[in-house]
């Protein structure tokens, strides 16, 4: 039996509030898995679906997106927009067959360093369940494109 | 230079993808034991047609075949009223039809000149170089040649006008087509139809100038080496004439006498299909009469498709020049059915003329500028089927789906694959009459090609090729396999020895 | 001396060729400006003459159809040790195409469906003592770029007559465009809408339409009737085809060059104008949109990030 | 990416231990060291210090880097303060990027390996990416500079004050009738006992006399458009059917009322009194100007009423019931809000019999009592008419209570000493604390705690249980008994008294979410309005040119209410006199190359920043306009559209960055 797999999550962090919370837990020194690495958006309303199946092509095994709770957008209506490329890609994903605890959007304002904690811990035990979600991008390349 | 079998299976160049490859074996006195006929791809869009709408069948169904994509289109939306349970107001049939029609004369035009004609119009044992378009034109004249070009022109600028594309057809929907015809699209086709009629009146003069006018060729044809006595089905309507749109099933017997006739959608009942374990391609038959092997006769399943099965197939055709020279065909090769291979040429022009006639009609009639063109389907979708009239012969869409019209389950039976028996027997046949060990020349080769070639087998349908020009490798082997000698015909028809 | 310029097919429909005999009399033209050295559906030129010939004699070979057996993998390596320039012609070159589907599957997956209860075909079989085979079938199929370099592309499904014109002029053209240029226009299809004036300023849309549920308008912007129109997200070049068909875009000519997936970035924007900011509302809508993959990826799956077959799932579940 | 070499410096930070005691910072280096592009990577103590900024500096011009990644804290913190040592540098601030290593790594992850294993992917991603950053330049917006303070307590009343003392147009909007909020309720003020009134009152009258302050009472912000330096905003004013500027004050139109006995419960005196429909809520109330109260005025019920207010007003004509609301619009260039706080509802701890028991009251209501100017005319008599012989004072009544509220409200140790004192001054009552702990951390607190203790003062140190009428004995007796553990004597207890008071703790106000959407600020997890930072940006918001001042932002008592309240009129005044506020490049620009103009992103932008050009058939950004969130450059259909510092590429590099091991 090899080591634990340790999935990796890349998170997609609005600025104004999750990202914040982020921070908010560590000015706290709120403990949580390692596994989660933040890319820093202004709006969860900037997350192009490019990027999330980017990321899931590149190795992650979980993706998280991090937004202003509904009616909070420092923006006005960011999160909306965000909220629905979530729920239609998730469709897509489906399709795909990539289970859809593997993509997760949650609302977390400025002041929820906790639920930082609880979610991204949640996530990785959810993922290490679920086990690594294989790379359709990388290998299958690999198998043709001549070495020059 | 001899060789290993293991090393000529797995030398690349032989294995043209997406063509038909011949490999025949002889016995220890050199004479040939067997011959197979080989399709080696396969793409399975019944496989990823699961989960699809059913309403994007026409387009992605096209995609089968960029040389008869109207058909798939046809009988794909063909289906979708099938399966919606919707029928098309008179507009939108005529329009159909009309825009059916339009693509047979192009396409039938575009194997006699491009393709298949080349054998002989130029000559089976014409040079290779000589054997292409541009030989047909040498032979017939610039003039010809340019009237051909621009005579697919202007039908697939009329196609393009209803269907929005020549190459991949967009109109069709379930209950009827995308939009109407305006009265100058309508005029357009009317030009179209009038040059198209003309154009098919001088092919038909051609042929027979150039090909009945040939004792040689003449003979050719009814030679017992492209001869099998098999059944045929063809599309017919009431009266039992041929029609590529729409209409009954009928299969001929050996003897001519109707076998049956039945409505498309309970094809399955009369059809089956077997699979070889060394080709890709299904091999359809009669299951009623059973899968007997690659043989000929009432006892065997084998049947065809295409332009002489359809004649065969049929008691007339329903414009009055097509009937005429229908009347003629049969009475030059003695009488119905006629059972040479050859003679399908023959049937293409036929048909080429009876669809310019039908185009003419269509863009004619009144109707087909009248604006309602569109039923929308009440009843949820459950099964549909499609049958029309390839260029190459019967093609089938059978779908079924679930409430929301994704498809759950496809099924399509492409006209070569009716064929694929027929063309093997055929293939057989030709090598076990002309090859030997001790000579297998090019223009055996080009007549065993002719064999298959005749059948116009869009394996675009079946495999990804183009039709015309068939590679070919014979390879001619001892009983242990070894390579006595080896002769390729590629995809562009040249020749070499290895 | 004229540039020798060499067109071959691999997993492709014919359609590609057929493109290029409906430049019509053009075809003349540009048979007169190059020296055609393997064109084998019109041409009899030979693939041992190809690989009798120097590497890099062959000025432009242009290639259609996607790659999915060991043998087109070949052919096309052949053809690029043999060119100068290689463009992928088509959609199935460019992106994969329709074909490329057939990713969300396996290849087992298509023999099992095939052959449902007959024998499934062997990739080599002793028949009287010789053994005949069958090439492989690759587990996917592969945009041209991923099995060998690929200089330019001509996109479409097919090409319109028009873009590959243009397109031959721009490569006989000098200097030649940038390597990796889609010879095309590099805006989306809206740009050459007819209908294009009749988008409103806010596109809001409640709900999504299947063409047998609702007759299309002849006139107005068909993505704003509700259906998932991708003219926004896909290059021009087209001339509106599908438009004047009265048909919404499928995408087959791919995305601009500012787009990495254009699956995903379609997706993406059309997303983003469905209206509602309640989930249920928002689900509501999407209900409408049941095939997201054949609706977004339908000529672009292979060339996708993920490709199709990404997950570990069974595939396709609806 | 320009066709510059690109030369990349990147500075790890030890942050002292805070980042060096989770992360092997060296390794960190090392592994960055080694990446492409990357000609410097050092480690240093502190990379925010002088010495750090200027090792920056430094490089920059030694090894000519022309690109700077600092891994260390959160770019909130300390992004502006690199991009300006690379300014300084004679860099462009933007070929930065910043990786947060502490409040993302070292403080929230304990596994050294790990964490240093994620500074390592995060430091590449940046690396990555900063190799394709563009210079960029900020904007300027200019100020406006009049000031907006949303409240009208001592917080806004002292900023107003400030600002307008310095020459700027301030807009002051109250809720109330009357500008003063709670401290107007208030008697004395611990720990000095200095008078509340005569330290408010003429402050509140200032604001009134201030020619640069147009004071709106009785009013409310509804709508709150733009951003620094130019907000528009709405200001609702409810008619109080007596006009501000005929009336002269004299109040006769209170006598006239026809009701000659006050019969409506008075809420300045939280109910401890009457009024009549047309009143003032109190004396010294600025404006000093009355108001009718619709609900109860006869003449608005049945329209028969005498009106004889009216006919008292006379010539003047001040009072007119048919005064309809009015809507203000306003541009301001930067607002203050000074919401305030409102106390703890004492009936959500029953168990204090609060509204049970008539004798039982909340310390704000006692201010009243012991308020001179109070419904007693400052005599402690309870609702039976009674003087207590024996109070007790509860703290912490919703403050530091897992059932109600978690946290300390700061004053009411104070005030409830501060009321032993006036309460044993007004009646020689007998008096019992009981607290959880006294805390005094304020100058002169603690000296008011000992002088409480010498007046004899009991203080019991135990949370009480309950507060009943349930007697034991004779000695309990038509009292108010109360139950409590005291933890020094290590018993339970039962103290009998006469009057109970309830120290209630400070919470945010009922109304604080909608506030804050208003003004699309954020709260913390209590509620109250969020700081930037709690200690470097005390006063500032997440949204520049909004600022915090007083109990809105946090309980706190009135010294530190109006030193926080000068600090926010300062950053406002600084914005002002600097004239304009410069912004963030991170703005969307169209790619008129690839744009079609099909309008998709038009409809996305919140601040129609996006318009099609009709000419060329584009769509383009009003730069001006836009604030940068990307919304638009995701909805491009065509990737027409991009954001600066936020490009695609960019970010693609960034995950390619994280995930090149996976």
């Amino acid at each position: 039996m090899p080591e634990e797999f340790e999935p990796k999550i890349v998170a997609f962090f609005c600025n104004w509030c999750t990202y914040l919370a982020a921070d908010l837990a560590g000015t706290s020194r709120i403990r949580y898995a390692p596994n989660a690495e933040v890319v820093r958006v202004m709006c969860s309303g900037r997350i192009d679906v490019q990027f999330i199946l980017k990321a899931f092509a590149k190795g992650a095994d979980g993706v998280l997106i991090g937004g202003c709770h509904p009616g909070d957008c420092h923006y006005q209506e960011g999160n909306y927009k965000a909220l629905r490329r979530y729920r239609l890609v998730q469709r897509l994903l489906r399709q795909m067959g990539i289970e859809e605890e593997r993509l997760r959007l949650e609302w977390i304002s400025a002041a929820e360093g906790d639920r930082v904690r609880v979610v991204i811990n949640e996530m990785v035990e959810t993922l290490k369940r679920l086990g690594p979600l294989r790379k359709a991008e990388g290998e299958r390349a690999a198998d043709l494109v001549e070495v020059a | 230079m001899p060789t290993t079998t293991r090393r000529i299976t797995i030398d690349p160049v032989t294995r043209l993808e997406g063509h038909g490859k011949i490999e025949i074996l002889l016995n220890e006195d050199g004479a040939v034991d067997r011959a197979y006929f080989q399709v080696p791809e396969l793409r399975g869009f019944e496989k990823f047609a699961q989960g699809r709408p059913a309403t994007s069948m026409p387009q992605i169904t096209s995609r089968i075949c960029g040389v008869c994509p109207t058909a798939h289109h046809m009988a794909s939306t063909k289906a979708l009223d099938d399966l919606y349970r919707v029928a098309p107001p008179p507009a939108a049939r005529k329009i159909r039809e009309m825009v059916y029609s339009a693509f047979l004369v192009e396409d039938h035009t575009l194997h006699f000149y491009f393709l298949g004609g080349p054998d002989f119009v130029v000559g089976p044992k014409a040079p290779k170089a000589e054997r292409n378009i541009l030989g047909v034109i040498a032979k017939v004249g610039v003039e010809t040649g340019r009237k051909v070009i621009e005579i697919r022109r202007k039908l697939r600028d009329a196609i393009s006008l209803a269907a929005g594309k020549a190459v991949h057809p967009v109109f069709g929907v379930p209950g009827g087509v995308s939009k109407p015809l305006t009265q100058e699209d309508a005029a357009q086709f009317r030009q179209a139809a009038a040059e198209a009629l003309e154009f098919a009146k001088f092919t038909l003069g051609v042929f027979e100038k150039l090909v009945l006018g040939n004792r040689e060729y003449v003979d050719l044809i009814r030679s017992d080496l492209f001869t099998h006595r098999t059944y045929y089905m063809g599309m017919v309507d009431e009266q039992n004439r041929v029609n590529f749109y729409d209409g009954a099933l009928r299969v001929a017997a050996p003897d001519g006498h109707e076998w049956a006739r039945f409505d498309p959608r309970e094809y399955a009942t009369y059809v089956a299909e077997h699979a070889e374990p060394w080709s890709y391609m299904k091999f359809c038959h009669l299951k009623a009469v059973g899968w007997g092997g690659f043989q000929e006769g009432a006892e065997s399943g084998v049947y065809c498709v295409a332009p002489l099965a359809r004649l065969n197939a049929a008691d007339g055709m329903a414009t009055p020049a097509a009937q005429e020279a229908y009347l003629q065909f049969f009475g030059a090769l003695g009488g119905k059915p006629v059972h040479h291979t050859l003679a399908n040429h023959w049937a293409r022009v036929i048909e080429l003329l009876y669809a310019a006639e039908r185009l003419k009609e269509l863009a004619d009639d009144p109707e087909i500028t009248d604006p309602n063109v569109r039923v929308l389907p009440e009843e949820a979708p459950r099964e549909g089927i499609g049958v029309v009239e390839a260029p190459r012969g019967t093609l089938i869409h059978h779908y079924q789906s679930d409430a929301r019209g994704l498809i759950t389950k496809a099924n399509l039976i492409v006209a070569t694959q009716n064929n694929a028996a027929r063309i093997s027997m055929g293939v057989e046949k030709a090598a076990r009459g002309l090859v030997s060990a001790a000579h297998a020349d090019e223009g055996l080769l080009n007549m065993v090609e002719m064999a298959f070639r005749a059948y116009d087998p869009c394996l675009g349908c079946a495999t990804h090729s183009l039709p015309g020009s068939m590679p070919l490798l014979v390879v001619v082997r001892d009983r242990d396999g070894t390579v006595l000698s080896s002769l390729r015909r590629d995809g562009d028809g040249g020749i070499h020895r290895s | 001396m004229k540039p020798k310029v060499a067109f071959y097919w691999c997993a492709s429909c014919g359609g590609c060729e057929e493109a290029v005999l409906d430049l019509a009399e053009a075809v003349l033209d540009v048979a007169a400006a190059v020296d055609i050295v393997f064109w084998p559906v019109a041409l009899d030129f030979k693939e041992a003459d190809v690989a009798g010939m120097d590497d890099g004699a062959i000025a432009i070979s242009f290639v259609n159809g996607a790659v999915r057996t060991s043998h087109q993998l070949e052919m096309a390596r052949l053809l690029r040790r043999k060119s100068k320039l290689v463009v992928a012609f088509g959609a199935c070159a460019q992106l994969g195409g329709i074909p490329g589907l057939a990713n969300l599957t396996t290849a087992s997956g298509v023999l099992d469906e095939v052959y449902r209860d007959m024998a499934v075909p062997l990739r080599e079989i002793r028949e009287d003592g010789a053994t005949l085979t069958l090439p492989e079938l690759f587990d996917a199929v592969f945009a041209l770029d991923r099995a060998i370099p690929v200089d330019y592309y001509v996109p479409g499904c097919p090409p319109s007559p028009k873009v590959v014109a243009d397109a031959f002029q721009a490569l006989l053209r000098d200097p030649p465009p940038e390597p990796g240029t889609v010879l095309a226009p590099n805006q989306a299809m809206c740009d050459e809408c007819p209908r294009r004036d009749r988008r409103p300023e806010d596109v809001k849309l409640a709900r999504f339409y299947g063409v047998e549920e609702r007759a299309i308008d002849p006139a107005d912007c068909i993505l704003a009737q509700g259906f998932p129109c991708l003219g926004p997200a896909t290059r021009a070049g087209c001339g509106a085809r599908c438009i004047k068909g009265n048909m919404p875009c499928t995408g087959c000519f791919g995305p601009t060059s500012a787009v990495r997936d254009y699956g995903a970035k379609a997706l993406c924007s059309i997303a983003s104008i469905v209206s509602g900011n309640e989930v249920e509302e928002i689900d509501g809508t999407l209900d409408g949109i049941a095939d997201p993959v054949g609706t977004f990826y339908r000529y672009s799956l292979p060339a996708s990030f993920l490709g199709g077959q990404a997950g570990n799932l069974p595939h396709g579940r609806q | 990416m320009p066709d510059r070499e690109v030369r990349i410096g990147v500075y790890t930070c030890h942050c002292g231990t805070n980042i060096a005691a989770t992360v092997d910072v060296r390794a960190v280096a090392e592994f960055a060291a080694a990446l492409p592009h990357v000609v410097l990577s050092r480690e240093y103590k502190y990379m925010c210090s002088e010495p750090g900024q200027d090792l920056i500096r430094q490089d920059i011009r030694d090894h000519n880097l022309n690109r700077i990644v600092v891994a260390s804290c959160s770019p909130h913190l300390h992004e502006h303060t690199f991009r300006t040592a690379l300014k300084v540098g004679g860099l462009n601030p933007y070929y930065f990027h910043m990786v947060n290593i502490r409040e993302q790594v070292s403080w929230v992850h304990t596994d050294r390996a790990q964490a240093t294993k994620k500074a390592k992917y995060l430091v590449r991603a940046a690396v990555r990416r900063v190799g394709l950053h563009e210079p960029l330049e900020r904007g300027r917006v200019a100020i406006h500079p009049d000031v907006l303070v949303v409240g009208g307590g001592i917080a806004g009343i002292h900023a107003a004050l400030t600002l307008a003392n310095a020459g700027k147009h301030v807009f002051l909007v109250e809720k109330e009738p009357t500008i003063g909020g709670h401290m107007a309720r208030f008697d004395k003020t611990f720990p000095t006992l200095d008078c509340a009134a005569c330290i408010l009152t003429p402050k509140m009258s200032a604001v009134r006399a201030h020619p640069n302050i147009t004071l709106w009472t009785y009013a409310e912000v509804t709508k709150v458009d733009g951003y620094v330096g130019n907000y528009k905003a709405t200001v609702l004013r409810h008619p109080r059917y007596v006009d501000e500027d005929l009336c002269s004050g004299c109040l006769q139109c209170l006598e006239a009322c026809v009701y000659k006995q006050a019969k409506v419960p008075d809420d300045f005196n939280l109910g401890l009194s009457k009024r009549r429909p047309i009143y003032i809520p109190f004396p010294q109330a600025v404006p000093q100007v009355p108001v009718v109260d619709p609900e109860t005025c006869i003449q608005f019920k049945s329209g028969k009423c005498k009106t004889t207010c009216i006919e008292a007003c006379g010539e003047r004509h001040a009072i007119n019931l048919q005064a309809e609301s009015k809507v203000e619009q306003i541009e301001v260039g930067t607002v203050i809000l000074a919401t305030g706080f409102q106390t703890f509802d004492a009936a959500r701890t029953p168990y204090y019999g609060y509204g049970r028991y008539p004798n039982v009251y909340t310390a704000l209501e006692v201010e009243r009592l012991v308020n001179a100017s109070g419904p007693t005319g400052g005599e402690v008599v309870m609702r039976d008419g009674r003087k207590p012989q024996t109070v007790g004072i509860v703290h912490c009544v919703g403050s530091r209570d897992e059932n109600t509220h978690r946290w300390c409200s700061r004053v009411c140790c104070m005030y409830s000493l501060k009321l032993a004192h006036l309460i044993k001054e007004h009646t020689g009552a007998e008096i019992f604390n009981f607290y959880i702990d006294i805390r005094t951390p304020g100058k002169g607190f603690e000296e008011f705690y000992q002088k409480l203790l010498n007046e004899h003062v009991h203080f019991i140190r135990g949370r009480v249980a309950e507060v009943t009428d349930w007697v034991f004995d004779a000695s309990e007796e038509g009292k108010l008994v109360i139950r409590v553990e005291d933890t020094l004597a290590g018993f339970v207890r039962r103290i009998p008294v006469d009057m109970v008071v309830l120290a209630t703790g400070l919470e945010p106000r009922a109304d604080a979410a909608e506030v804050r959407r208003l003004f699309n600020i954020s709260c913390g997890g209590e509620g109250f309005f969020l700081e930037r930072h709690p200690k470097l940006a005390p006063v500032n918001t997440f949204t520049d040119g909004i600022f915090l001042a007083g109990c809105c932002q946090g309980p706190k008592d009135i010294p530190d209410t109006v030193a926080q309240a000068g600090a926010a009129a300062a950053e406002a005044m600084a914005l002002i006199d600097a004239g304009y506020v410069e912004t963030e490049p991170n703005t969307a620009h169209v790619d008129e190359a690839v744009c079609c103009g099909c309008k998709t992103c038009n409809s996305m932008c919140p601040y129609h920043a996006i318009s099609l050009v009709e000419e060329i058939r584009k769509s383009r950004v009003n730069e001006a306009l836009c604030k940068g969130c990307g919304t638009c450059v995701a909805a491009c259909p065509s990737g027409a559209i991009r954001q600066n510092l936020f490009e695609d590429e960019e970010i693609f590099e960034e995950i390619e960055g994280i995930l090149s091991n996976a």
